[in-house]
């Protein structure tokens, strides 16, 4: 079975951008990525979609080139990025195709997102009682981990500070100005323990990644990236998940705990392997939880391991060194090709001032998303 | 307390000592809440009623910063929800965690492992002018912490 | 590489439900397809859902177990259940998994479809002067086809009356009436040369389909049904497509032919072999050029074959034998899994009255859809 | 005729002989409308702008018997749009076919084939009280039917 890589990766930086289509965002960041592989567009065999706001991503065709090819669009939240390179990985390793395109694109124009609860199999009084909502999910989720393991607000504090650090030093990044763990700590309390400055915002943006038979790599490029795995999982009976009316007092792993236990065992590679780290950050507290549960930490080690700045781009596992979505928002349908496109440019030794001290070799990508999907990818040079 | 509940097979009511209305599966044993048409662990079809414990504990709770969108239609402020206010995961022993809102409570003496009983609370008045009820979690004066009430974090 | 089986269907029927919730159809649907195949839903390795209005079918997992599953949520528009088949297939033959569910469900309620214009990379201009529509597309397309290859109008009546015969026997049908061609050709004229009985509605429902590896089907079923073959396309420059502001004058084919000589090569099997169509008649033009462009028939040939009652039930080469969307509607997520249900119903020769004389052992699926999308797939017994 | 053009870069305007403002692209000559950031054929980006012909034959049309919903915004009735209005794809001779209104048609004279030359016309007033105007293609006296006129098939 051929091995995937990745050739190309392009990205829109993410922010707002009144007026600009999510297609013509998503036709450039194609553009960006399929220059960078060195790829005509009329070479590739079939491109890969996600968006949330764009019903059809594969509508891009227009502004990119109607070359026939098969283009499928998927969906999964915030890990709708793990389906498609999933998708991806699978079209290649059955030999059908040999290149290929997976694009993300997004335009969420201001505010929380709103939906109807039935169309997340949540009964109509949830949310007419105000609980269809998922940041207080994570509120309460952290909670009760701190509870449990002893993390504090400090510890929340620091991992949002460190993604504005680092978002102040990415060119591409939509937060840019470095915060105090002091603002950070001092703005507005929206889901006890979680205040204003530890959760990202829904933005606008694209990103894209090329990818290929690995057999055929070297065609295109010196510093092939390689997709090791990707696994998606849902969530089981007993996880305590975003709009989940109860929960069972059996307790189960979350998603990303699966994923990820899958993802490790596809790639053959182990979590104390991993060099870098990009991790749905949709708020502080995610970020903290899902360095656990990814395996790059034991349960209760966030607070030592984040206080000696473990996790800061020189640190020994740099999490979320572009700033993650606390420093770019979330473009859902794009942000977990963002993630790639980091991890790409990092491994390929091209980040600038953020380039981490010694070029990682292994790294893992993160994502979580309602209603309790997750998805791990594994990257290796 | 009169009113009409905010969904039908949510919880006895009229009542005084109100219930919430779960599932439980014949096959597997699962409950859930509310009922559904299968369980959510093993799939199977036509959970059967069950009456969930008006008794629990809080097994974690968060502030709810901001007033809810659509399609939320509760009043907020006088006479209504607060802003912030309060939601919790309340464990009922041996049974299962129901998410709600939580009443008559504050940031300061919330605690995990607190003990919490069901109430029936006003909601809002309907477009035919009726009162609407819904369910919510109340301190309990009379019940037990939970066994693991000891926080091995302490705050910032 | 494992060949993949078809070993249960289920349809929550068409039509309109008030108050009833797309994903507790689809919940619906699901458990019939599982009980049709003998399988419980905890054996099922993963899952494939699309859908337009529910942007998370994966969802439906709260209704009929947390099993903690990988769920995709696939979305091609009308081609949706192709890409969601092509999916499965791919799974299967990868060989990690061995059993899955494709669940398709939608709810569109009344009216038809409203749609930013940028979001399929059409121009603003383009919504204001009233062109995104689809149904002017169709009788664009018709009207010059009639033109080049001289279909007539009564041609199509004829196509109509079929679909409402034949959703006349059919219990699950939407529109249970039978229609004359003289109602069809005197109701009200909507895009010249379409009358409005002439055209398919939206609705809801739900259609699911139980796919394994081949060499466990045995396991469940006595009449397995093969997907030989799936193949989607997009349309190339040069096919006059839905939402195009302009066409090259260079001509080429439908992405619907280019989907067709995919799948036909992939399942090994020729055009002459077929013995069932299930076409994509979002209109009655629309099935009369679609037999064309799947191979069953030349240009022109269409007037000649219909006249002689070739298309069906009972004639040479039936299609749509369920009623197709006419009879129908079309609930976009689920509309292609419909089309498989009856080619399976028919192929296991239990359908009733609209049963073929002949129990088929060939049978094509074909979608066409917004913004120039198709997919055809290619069934076997 | 004066007015604000319902988009900018769609046609010249003001003109006494307006034309649509294609792309063309500078790697396989692919021909589109309107000007697009890249090549509908091959994908390059920055097609240059290229004048369309004004005078064509009719590919294909249709009839709209229904008033469109939202983004609509033209006036239909006295004034503007008749129900039904109609909508073709007019053939310029050696260059592109462009999807367009038909103005001054009816379904009787409607023919494939039939010489259409590009106008401008008005469409609708904007909120600060300007005529906003469109394009639109007008039978062509002047001009000839395609050299493929010949109907294969006759109406029902
Ligand atoms: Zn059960
Ligand atoms: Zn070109």
């Amino acid at each position: 079975m051929p091995d995937v890589a990745i050739i190309g990766v392009g990205l829109h930086p993410f922010g707002r951008y009144p007026g600009k289509p999510a297609l013509t965002m998503g036709a450039e960041a194609a553009r960006l990525a399929l220059a960078d592989a060195g790829v005509a567009w009329t070479d590739v065999d079939f491109a890969v979609g996600g968006s949330y706001e764009v019903d059809q991503p594969d509508a891009v065709v227009a502004e990119i080139g109607l070359t026939g090819l098969p283009f499928t669009n998927v969906y999964n939240g915030c890990a709708t990025a793990g389906s498609a390179l999933a998708l991806a990985k699978q079209q290649i390793e059955l030999g059908e195709h040999r290149i290929g395109l997976v694009l993300g694109l997004d335009k969420h124009e201001g505010g929380a997102f709103t939906a109807d609860p039935t169309s997340y199999a949540a009964p109509e009084w949830y949310g007419e009682m105000g609980l269809f909502l998922t940041t207080k999910f994570f509120g309460m989720k952290i909670n009760r981990y701190m509870h449990d393991h002893g993390i504090t607000q400090q510890t929340l504090a620091r991992v949002a500070a460190k993604a504005y650090a680092n978002g102040a030093i990415n060119p591409q990044a939509f937060r840019r100005k470095a915060l105090s763990e002091e603002e950070i700590l001092a703005s507005r309390m929206l889901n006890f323990p979680l205040t204003h400055y530890m959760f990202c915002t829904p933005d606008e943006g694209a990103a894209a990644v090329v990818v290929c038979d690995a057999a055929i790599a070297h065609r295109y490029t010196d510093t092939p990236v390689y997709l090791r795995s990707v696994a998606t999982r849902t969530r089981r009976y007993g996880a305590f998940e975003v709009h989940g009316t109860s929960a069972a007092i059996e307790h189960v792993p979350a998603p990303t705990v699966d994923a990820a236990k899958a993802a490790y065992e596809a790639a053959g590679i182990g979590p104390e392997e991993v060099q870098i780290a990009q991790l749905q950050d949709t708020d502080a507290g995610n970020e903290v939880m899902h360095m656990a549960e990814v395996g790059l930490c034991a349960d209760g080690e966030q607070n030592d391991l984040i206080a000696a700045g473990a996790t800061t781009i020189t640190g020994r596992i740099p999490v979320n060194t572009d700033g993650g979505l606390i420093a770019n928002g979330e473009p859902v349908g794009a942000s977990g090709l963002r993630q790639v496109h980091e991890l790409v440019t990092q491994m390929r030794g091209r980040a600038g001032d953020r380039q981490m001290p010694t070029v990682p070799r292994v790294g893992v990508a993160q994502l979580y998303g309602a209603p309790g999907v997750a998805a791990v990818s594994i990257l290796t040079r | 307390m009169a009113g009409v509940p905010i969904a039908d097979g949510l919880f006895t009511w009229p009542s005084d000592e109100p219930r919430l209305i779960g599932g439980s599966c014949g096959r597997c044993g699962a409950l859930s809440f509310p009922r559904r048409a299968g369980c959510p662990r093993c799939g199977a079809s036509g959970p059967v009623e069950h009456l969930i414990g008006a008794r629990g504990t809080l097994w974690t709770w968060t502030s709810q910063g901001f007033a809810p969108k659509e399609p939320f239609n509760g009043a907020i402020g006088e006479g209504g929800l607060g802003v912030p206010w309060y939601v919790g995961l309340v464990e009922i022993p041996g049974e299962i965690r129901v998410e709600a809102l939580l009443t008559g409570v504050s940031e300061e003496d919330l605690r995990i492992g607190m003990p919490l009983r069901l109430v029936v609370v006003p909601w809002r008045t309907d477009d035919e002018g009726r009162e609407v009820v819904t369910f919510a979690f109340a301190p309990d004066p009379d019940g037990q912490r939970s066994s693991e009430t000891e926080e091995v974090g302490a705050r910032a």
